[in-house]
């Protein structure tokens, strides 16, 4: 449990700071600074156990199935690493409590760091690879923040995106990599994995998992060619640079080589792909570092010069190197920690970090000053600082190793890569400290308060202590950690003096003479480093992002501009050609059925039906017309479902179809009467070929469905067996409409409904001030409008004609269930009927004078279906269990009463309320545009000779 | 036993629309109310399923007492209860906003629609009819036309007419694959399609898979499949916020469909279809993936951002359910869940952030936005959870995926991961021009003009809330979809409960 | 018997056949837009009664059920033609002919398809209650 | 009372019957379902036909009815004469505006129909008094003749019967 | 028969599509409405073509056309009417609130980088 | 026998008028023409039924007859006052 707790601790941590701000900034830092003391707390109480060679460990099941369980285990290299972060994270917390502004929401800034110590603490303390992969990404997105703190600064918020690029791009090569891992070994609980070195790097899949994960590492250590994202990095907070990108986060990649590699070293691979890449960047950062005046930047480039240094010495894959690996690990961290610090320092103090306007602070910041001095010595490898120790080290086994078969190649890189590194940190010191006191400071500087050059002196003192009694303070730590990463007890002899025979000797005195030298040719190698020309990491990574984020736009962009038609042209061809694939894969025998006789009248229709739909399709500019032709497909459909035995299909069809072209030629009225010739010949010839693959694709499969038997007897036989037994109706179609399926017309008149509440609520939205009332109020008919808009003779009539049509509505109501006809019809029967009624007298006068609330009609329809469904429950049976009976009521004939009917009138008041609610709206609007209410039925008055309803005209 | 519970998700909403249009469509107030009580009614009702389906196999509910496959049946099984519930959470959290955000008051009907859409949803994931599906399908696409236009504008209204229109060639296409499969079979029951597909004679298997095809195609729209993807980010990113919202359940629809019929009537090694479904799908996810990733990147606007994220999210599931194995679809599932939600949150940040921006652009300069602290962390929560990082639910629904395809891991693997860097660097790049520029452009703006919206941050954080739950219980809800994935691929009770007769 | 009424059908069906074709016939024979106006609304709806009462008797006679049907759709369509007719010369009127063609109305005021004071207004703008 | 309950008698007659003549059946059933109906709809449609047409001789009319069914068949003789056997050139269509005496407008539109259903003749509007019908001739080679055979033959009897 | 049945609808659909592949709104529609008859007969013959055996009992029927099909066709045309009648709606609403019927959104006024809201 | 004749004669006069209302609806000079012809088109077509029904002694079709007369009617109109007026219904 106590090591899940040390990696929950600082998580739970990063709640407090928002809360704790309210108290104050030392409150506040106060709080966070204890919580993490009390993780570093726990972790020591564990550190006997470890140091005694003992793994703790703690697992908790998260997601079995998975194999990710939050599992953790504690050995010597997570008691380094947990030790650094927490015990470096104290220090930042208390240097940061003084380094930041008044203005800095420092909350905030706590809250985030937080998040990243509990992030990297649960990296080095995960027993299971899944889960340090969680973590690791957590590293990357709280880094983010970290470095984008200054929301102001552009460079702060790009640094923030490229190191969550690059690093959250490793992240991902890496969990491709820890997947294969584990897929390999069979489980993804480290302890499980480093058993297996052999099953590993014998199967096909090492050099893939090694490239991936190596990607992850070497991102997050900035190692060549990834180390750019760093510099940029430093954006940030010095608080942030001194913790994420000296002594942490970029330390995170160098833990997993250790963490991997018993089972990931030790090959060809490994060695040439690690130590070479340590290699180039220790020496090429470290020849950039030279070259810097911005202080951070200069330290920015000489973390991935060490950086690489340890890669370096961990691809060497042999138990030596991995040591002093872990032995520099510990030192880097003390100096660079130190000097990142009291960089910030100087920027705090003298508000500029750069060596051309720096120098002679040496009196006047005594105290940064020294500690500078220390860590820096120390980063040059001078004796008897701790960082001359690991560089000894470092020196004599890349002596001994050899590159491609060549025994002094590494040695004399490595070399150089230390004279480099011998030049900056002597730059450093003189250009910053020594000479001249200069009047040009942008703020007078002077030494801080003991907030903050405390951190800094203690890490300095560590320098010192390691430096002159190694075996005291630091080989017990090194032994446990390196045992742990090597899997065999380790323990190390550090001394200052290994010999005149000694190559590292001389190795060291070339570096720090050669680097003397270097810093005398200085002024003189700056000039040239300026002359030359040098590709610049940002501006590359730009180069890269941005175009790629522009195209990643154009072509999303591009593909869905909202060309509707060509979305619709794509997806028909997709259709058509999987379908044709879906056939031609398959086996098909050709219809054996025997087809129907053909007769005269029949193919009469068929040629209106093909005719008419051609002529829509050459007459389709002109809307008027293409709605007459419309009619003549309509009318051709009905009565060919009459002809094949459907008289439902065909009431409803033409009733419907009439309904259609009312509700167009009612829009058709406020739209334009014609469609431009829009379209190239080459778009219409393109057109046509998708449209005729459609069409011959529907009518090849219809051909084929027609002409074949169904392989199964289709349920339909059960319905003609049982409609009249079981559904109590003769009519099997409607039976099967209100009760074996009488599901589907219950949906099937919500959606009617629905529709209806659409189109009014549309209609209440356009009718709203906005550009389409405007509109409306500023409508002009754009066709000249005959007079007598009610002529007498149509009101007349259809004083006669409404009652007979509502009379044959309701009669098609009633016959239903035993002969064509239904609720649906009769609804829409009597709608029509209405419609005839507004069309001669006008919706408003009619409606006016027979108010029906068309939202109940239709709400009341619907609940009287539903409810007639429900009732069902009461006899125990489920929903729309239908029950008919028949019954004598003298002096009437015996009758049949069934639910079914009640059901079929829920049917018939929302067909009804649903066009009248549409047409209302439909009206609403053409009031809207201008149009209005009569008060007589119709325009004429023969009896007093004159016009009727004449007033002024809106 | 549930028996007539099994109907209530589809009859409660319907009748509380209908209600809500009788009674109460001139009072706001009433109709949030009821419209509040039915979706948590709903809820209620669907974790009583949930159990009883866990608990029990598959139940059938014959609607009109009318047995298989001659009436139409609903089916309760684990995953239509799944699917159900997650509806229901879906609903409580759009309607708080809804109601927080006061989009309800600028137009008509809003709770009418949103209940007749819950019910359509409701219906299509319990129903066990094919065509009884396609009426569903369509009482869930007519309200959600309206709901998407809720509101009106050129641009909405503009984009609602494509919507509708392609949507309308997808239930064109619905209705010649039904007919199609009638026409061969002579059933429309989906259990009993299971049962005569396999016994299919050759003569018909290319007929059938042609029509199986078709059907898959009507899914892959619902689904936004690339090339039937077209239409999701116009319509996405013009409808109103929680409507964008509730519609992220709606692109499941077509997973769940391709999901039902794919295992259960469609099964790999199919004698008829072989393995013909997952050829087609697997390249096409793969691309909807990739297509949804760049639109991520190159977004313009945060609501297309949102959309595109959908369409990303699409993929991923696809690429999962076209490996038909049990592993790969509880993943899917699991990955759908968790889209889901972060989707909806996601829709729902976006709305926040425009109403406050007033902009919908992302690479307009604009003063901060009022509550940005908050809302910035929000967006960053659902970020991480859309794109797939770690620790949210986002990334073990990957993770899932990833292992459950681990056969074609060059490929997949590849893709999925790619993607998933464009996805990260595409939201950081938004998020930072959206939250940081910010104070880089402009000084503080008030937050005094625009309403806290209490309830709206609520239903968001519900739904963030639900993300966390995903991930910290991560291993018993993935052993409950592992348990529901296995049901599946083992289609016999689920057949069983249909109780069909012999066939002769 | 029944041969007598088979004649008297026979002769029905044939009349009516004759006049339905005539009607049609005169659609594409007569010049005029108007001219071809009379065919339809006379000859076809002859025809088509004396069809549908050969029908009625038919049922009447040979199936030896009564089915008035027929007898409605013919009385709808006696009743509907004029109003037809009406429609479509109107249509024609205001589309196609210019009011000087025709002859006045004797009494001073327009036809009414010409006269835009016939049209019916309310002073009253009752546009925002709402129907529904 | 009985004015509200049949706002026209004689609709409620033709309601009656076209009922039997749907249900195809003279059962007390039907007969009932038919008296409901024939009271309930004109009652339901009243509000659009306000004024109660009088029409004084009920035999009267049916006689007139009697006249224009034989017109018509005379009528359609006559256009399919033309139709078939006259060359177009020498077909002498025409306009007629034709003054009407009639004031209901029951009356007048029974009489617009009646032109429009018998010997080549179509009405086509009517001026916006309402007093003169415009009617198109197909062939009147004496339009005054047609004008006083139809004042003669049908207003003057719908006059009779009507007003 | 079948041929003549087949081939009309074959018609009506590629119609169909080549007017919802037009630019303006109306035709679009038009387009829908020829697609959704298609649709509706292709349906209605899954239950195969037979003429004068009504799914209604009679004595001394010959025997029924499948009626099942019938029941899904009126399903569907009852749907369908509902959608054009919305879909149309909304191309008026369009219409009145843009000023152009046009289909496609990828012209000058939609500006793809959002706007004011 | 006889009446088989007639009954065949029907059917060839007025699916001969069908035919000519075809040819007249994409041969017209105007709009009203079309509705003319499509209007005589219903007439016809209800016709046909009705002898259908003849020939097949089922009344079955007589209600679609009877509608189609109906809506028929109603299209007509709507049309013509489309052309008249612009707004059919106001
Ligand atoms: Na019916
Ligand atoms: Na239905």
């Amino acid at each position: 449990m106590s090591l899940a707790l040390i990696a929950a601790l600082p998580f739970l941590g990063a709640l407090l700071p928002g809360l704790m701000i309210r108290a104050g900034k030392n409150a506040c830092a106060m709080v966070t600074g204890s919580v993490t003391a009390l993780a570093l707390l726990m972790l020591g109480l564990n550190a006997p156990a470890v140091l005694r060679g003992e793994v703790v460990q703690t697992r908790i099941e998260w997601i079995p199935s998975l194999g990710l369980n939050a599992n953790f285990f504690l050995d010597g290299l997570g008691l380094l690493f947990a030790g650094l972060i927490l015990g470096i994270g104290l220090l930042i917390i208390l240097y940061a409590r003084f380094y930041l502004a008044k203005s800095d929401p420092m909350g905030q800034f706590y809250t985030y760091l937080m998040l990243f110590q509990g992030a990297m603490v649960g990296i080095v303390l995960s027993d299971n690879i899944l889960l340090l992969l969680v973590f690791w990404e957590l590293t990357s997105l709280s880094s983010f923040l970290l470095i984008g703190y200054w929301k102001h600064l552009p460079e702060g918020r790009q640094g923030a995106r490229m190191a969550l690029t690059v690093t959250g791009g490793g992240g991902l090569a890496m969990i491709a990599g820890m997947l294969i891992l584990g897929n390999i070994v069979g489980s993804y609980d480290l302890s499980v994995i480093l058993e297996n070195k052999d099953a590993i790097q014998s199967s096909d899949w090492y050099l893939p998992a090694l490239i991936l994960i190596l990607l992850g590492a070497f991102t997050k250590s900035a190692q060549f060619p990834f180390h750019f994202w760093l510099p940029h990095a430093m954006a940030a907070p010095t608080p942030v640079s001194a913790y994420l990108h000296s002594a942490t986060m970029v330390k995170a990649g160098l833990f997993l080589m250790a963490r991997m590699w018993p089972v990931l070293s030790g090959t060809p691979e490994w060695f040439y792909i690690v130590a070479t890449t340590g290699l180039i960047t220790m020496v090429m950062a470290a020849k950039i570092a030279l070259f810097k005046d911005d202080l951070k930047a200069l330290l920015a480039f000489s973390t991935v010069s060490h950086l690489g240094l340890i890669t370096m010495l961990l691809g060497f894959g042999t138990p030596a190197a991995a040591t002093v690996a872990v032995f520099h690990i510990i030192n880097h961290a003390t100096f660079k920690a130190a000097l990142f610090m009291s960089a910030g320092i100087v920027d705090h103090e003298a508000h500029t970090r750069d060596l051309k306007r720096l120098g002679g602070l040496r009196t006047l910041m005594p105290i940064t000053f020294t500690i500078v001095t220390i860590a820096s010595l120390s980063m040059a490898g001078i004796p008897p600082l701790n960082g001359f120790l690991s560089k000894e080290l470092m020196l004599e086994s890349a002596s001994q190793t050899a590159w491609m078969a060549n025994p002094w190649l590494l040695g004399a890189l490595a070399t150089i890569g230390a004279l480099f590194s011998v030049a900056y940190s002597f730059r450093f010191i003189a250009h910053a400290f020594l000479g001249p006191v200069r009047t040009d400071y942008p703020s007078k500087p002077h030494d801080p308060g003991f907030g903050l050059w405390a951190a800094p002196a203690l890490l300095a003192g560590l320098v010192i202590l390691i430096g002159l009694f190694p075996m005291v303070t630091a080989a017990w730590l090194v032994n446990a950690a390196a045992s742990a990463v090597t899997g065999e007890v380790v323990s190390v002899k550090i001394t200052h003096w290994h010999g005149l025979y000694a190559p590292a000797l001389w190795m060291s005195l070339a570096a720090v003479g050669g680097g003397l030298l270097l810093m005398g040719l200085h002024p003189r190698l700056m000039a040239l480093w300026i002359a030359t020309p040098r590709p610049e990491a940002k501006r590359i990574f730009d180069g890269i992002v941005e175009p790629f984020a522009a195209l990643a736009g154009r072509i999303a962009n591009t593909l869905h501009d909202g060309a509707l038609t060509r979305y619709i042209a794509i997806g028909t061809l997709a259709i058509a050609a999987a379908s044709y694939y879906a056939f031609d894969t398959g086996s098909h025998a050709v219809g054996t059925r025997d087809l129907m006789p053909v007769h005269p009248v029949p193919v009469l229709g068929w040629l209106a039906l093909v005719l008419a739909t051609v002529a829509i399709v050459i007459y389709h500019r002109q809307r008027l017309l293409t709605l007459v032709l419309v009619g003549i497909v309509g009318l051709m459909v009905s009565v060919s479902f009459a002809y094949f035995s459907a008289p439902d299909l065909a009431l409803t069809q033409i009733s419907v179809e009439v309904a259609t072209i009312i509700l167009m030629l009612l829009a058709l009225n406020f739209l334009p009467k014609a469609t431009p010739m829009e379209s190239s010949p080459v778009r219409r010839t393109w057109d046509g070929a998708i449209a005729v693959i459609a069409g011959v694709g529907i009518a090849a499969l219809a051909y084929a469905l027609m002409t074949r038997d169904q392989a199964f007897s289709p349920i339909s036989e059960y319905h003609i067996t049982n409609s009249k037994p079981g559904g109590g109706g003769t009519n099997i179609v409607n039976v099967i409409l209100v009760d074996f399926r009488g599901y589907d017309t219950f949906g099937e008149i919500i959606v009617l409904g629905i529709a209806a509440l659409v189109i009014f609520a549309l209609t209440e939205a356009l009718l709203r001030a906005g550009p389409a009332n405007d509109r409306l109020l500023a409508w002009r008919p754009d066709q000249r409008r005959a007079g007598d808009r009610h002529p007498m003779m149509l009101v007349v009539a259809t004083r006669v004609m409404l009652p007979i049509a509502l009379m044959v509505g309701v009669f098609i109501f009633l016959r239903g269930h035993n002969e064509p006809g239904g609720g649906f019809i009769a609804g829409l029967i009597v709608a029509i009927a209405l419609i005839m009624q507004y069309m001669a007298s006008g919706f408003a006068w009619t409606a006016a004078r027979q108010k029906v609330d068309y939202h109940a009609l239709i709400a009341c329809g619907v609940l009287i279906a539903a409810a007639t469904g429900i009732g069902a429950w009461f006899n125990g049976l489920p929903f729309l269990t239908s029950a008919f009976g028949y019954v004598t009521l003298w002096p009437l004939e015996t009758f049949e009463l069934a639910t079914a009917a009640l059901f079929d009138l829920g049917v018939f008041l929302t067909v009804l309320g649903a066009v009248m609610l549409a047409l209302a709206s439909l009206s609403r609007i053409g009031l809207r545009a201008g149009e209005t209410i009569n008060v007589q039925p119709f325009d004429i008055d023969p009896s007093e000779g004159r016009t009727l309803n004449s007033g002024e005209v809106r | 036993m549930m028996y007539h519970w099994i109907s209530v998700p589809v009859l409660l909403p319907a009748i509380m629309g209908a209600a809500i249009v009788l009674l109460m469509r001139n009072d706001l107030l009433l109709q949030r109310v009821f419209s509040l009580a039915a979706a948590l009614g709903l809820l209620a009702v669907s974790i009583a399923l949930l159990v009883a389906a866990s608990n029990e196999g598959p139940e059938i509910y014959m609607l009109g007492d009318w047995p298989a496959p001659f009436g139409i049946v609903l089916v309760l099984d684990r995953l239509s209860a799944m699917m159900v519930t997650l509806t229901a959470v879906l609903a409580v959290a759009v309607l708080l906003y809804t109601i927080g955000s006061g989009w309800d008051t600028r137009g008509r009907h809003f709770h009418a629609l949103f209940q007749f859409q819950l019910m359509g949803i409701c219906g299509a994931f319990l129903t066990g009819d094919a065509f009884n599906l396609f009426v569903f399908f369509e009482v869930l696409l007519i309200a959600s036309y309206g709901l998407m236009i809720h509101s009106g504008g050129k641009d909405r209204l503009r984009a609602g007419v494509q919507y509708v229109a392609f949507n309308l060639v997808g239930s064109s296409l619905f209705l010649f694959a039904l007919a199609a499969i009638y026409s061969i079979t002579g059933t429309l029951n989906i259990a009993d399609l299971a049962v005569k597909a396999a016994e299919l004679p050759q003569g018909d298997a290319a007929l059938f898979r042609v029509a199986a095809v078709m059907l898959m195609m009507v899914f892959a729209i619902k689904g936004a499949l690339v090339p039937l993807q077209f239409w999701l980010p116009g319509t996405y990113s013009n409808a109103p916020g929680p409507v964008a919202a509730l519609f992220a359940v709606m692109t499941k629809i077509g997973a769940y469909a391709v999901i039902r019929f794919g295992v259960i009537v469609l099964p790999p090694g199919h004698p008829v279809t072989g393995t013909l479904i997952s050829d087609l799908m697997l390249p096409a996810a793969l691309l909807t993936l990739i297509i949804g990733a760049l639109g991520i990147l190159g977004a313009t606007t945060l609501s297309r951002l949102a959309a595109f994220a959908a369409v990303a999210s699409m993929g991923t599931a696809f690429i999962a359910i076209s490996a038909f194995t049990p592993a790969s679809t509880a993943a899917a599932l699991y990955y759908m869940v968790h889209s889901t939600l972060a989707g909806a949150a996601l829709f729902l940040i976006a709305d926040l952030v425009t109403y406050r921006r007033a902009h919908d652009g992302l690479h307009q300069a604009l003063p901060p936005i009022a509550q940005a602290g908050l809302i910035s962390a929000l967006f960053m929560t659902s970020a991480i959870a859309t794109a797939g990082m770690p620790p949210l639910s986002g990334f073990i629904g990957k993770l899932l995926v990833l292992d459950a395809l681990r056969d074609q891991a060059a490929l997949v693997w590849s893709v999925i991961l790619v993607t998933s860097l464009i996805t990260i660097v595409g939201f950081a790049r938004a998020g930072s021009s959206l939250f940081w520029k910010a104070h880089a452009s402009a000084p503080e703006g008030d937050g005094a003009t625009h309403p806290a919206q209490a309830l709206s941050f609520v239903a968001v954080g519900t739904l963030l809330a639900g993300l966390v739950a995903l991930t910290v219980f991560a291993g018993p809800v993935i052993a409950w979809i592992e348990v529901t994935a296995a049901s599946l691929f083992d289609p016999a009770a689920y057949i069983a409960a249909n109780q069909l007769p012999e066939v002769k | 018997m029944t041969l007598i009424v088979e004649y008297i059908l026979a002769a029905l069906l044939v009349f009516g056949g004759i006049f339905g074709l005539v009607g049609s016939f005169g659609l594409l024979k007569l010049p005029q837009m108007l001219q071809r106006l009379h065919a339809p609304t006379k000859a076809t709806t002859l025809g088509v009664g004396s069809a549908l009462i050969a029908s009625m008797a038919y049922f009447w006679f040979f199936e030896g059920r009564l089915s008035w049907h027929e007898l409605m759709i013919t009385l709808f369509l006696f009743l509907t033609a004029p109003i037809t007719a009406n429609f479509i010369a109107k249509a024609q009127l205001h589309r196609e002919i210019n009011k000087e063609d025709l002859p006045p109305t004797g009494v001073g005021t327009e036809w009414a398809t010409y006269d835009p004071e016939v049209q019916a207004v309310s002073p009253i703008l009752l546009d925002d209650r709402d129907p529904g | 009372m009985l004015r509200r309950l049949f706002p026209h008698p004689l609709l409620s007659m033709l309601l009656f019957a076209t009922w039997i003549l749907l249900v195809n059946q003279i059962k007390v059933g039907s007969v009932v379902m038919a008296l409901i109906l024939a009271t309930i709809i004109p009652m339901l449609t009243a509000p659009y036909w306000p004024n109660r047409p009088p029409l004084k001789r009920v035999p009267a009319f049916g006689a007139y009815v009697l006249l224009v069914m034989w017109d018509i068949i005379k009528a359609n003789i006559e256009v399919a004469k033309i139709v078939l056997f006259m060359p177009n050139a020498d077909i002498r269509s025409g306009w007629l505006a034709i003054p009407i005496d009639l004031k209901t407008p029951e009356a007048i539109t029974i009489l617009a129909g009646t032109i429009t259903m018998t010997p080549g003749t179509v009405t086509s509007d009517m001026s916006s008094c309402g007093r003169v019908l415009l009617i198109h001739a197909l062939h009147a080679p004496d339009p005054d003749a047609v004008i006083t055979d139809i004042k003669t033959r049908y207003e003057a009897r719908l006059k009779r019967i009507f007003e | 028969m079948e041929a003549l049945v087949a081939s009309a609808i074959g018609m009506m659909t590629a119609a169909g599509v080549y007017l919802m592949l037009r630019q303006r709104t109306f035709p679009v529609i038009v387009g829908l409405t020829l697609l959704t008859y298609a649709v509706n007969v292709f349906i209605f013959t899954s239950g195969r073509l037979a003429t004068n055996m009504p799914a209604i009992y009679g004595e001394g029927a010959p025997g029924y056309a499948d009626p099942l099909p019938q029941a899904l066709v009126l399903t569907a045309i009852v749907i369908s009417f509902g959608m054009t009648a919305v879909i149309v709606m909304m191309a008026l609403g369009a219409f009145l609130e843009s000023g152009h019927d046009k289909v496609d959104m990828n012209d000058d006024d939609t500006p793809v980088d959002g706007g004011p809201r | 026998m006889i009446l088989h004749y007639a009954l065949d004669f029907a059917f060839l006069c007025f699916g001969l008028g069908l035919a000519m209302n075809l040819y007249r609806v994409f041969r017209a000079p105007g709009v009203t023409d079309r509705i003319l012809a499509l209007d005589t088109m219903v007439i016809n077509v209800l016709t046909l039924i009705v002898l259908y029904g003849m020939r097949t002694k089922s009344g079955v079709n007589f209600e679609a007859a009877l509608l189609f007369a109906m809506t028929g009617f109603v299209s007509t109109v709507a049309y013509c006052k489309f052309v008249l007026r612009g707004d059919i219904i106001e």
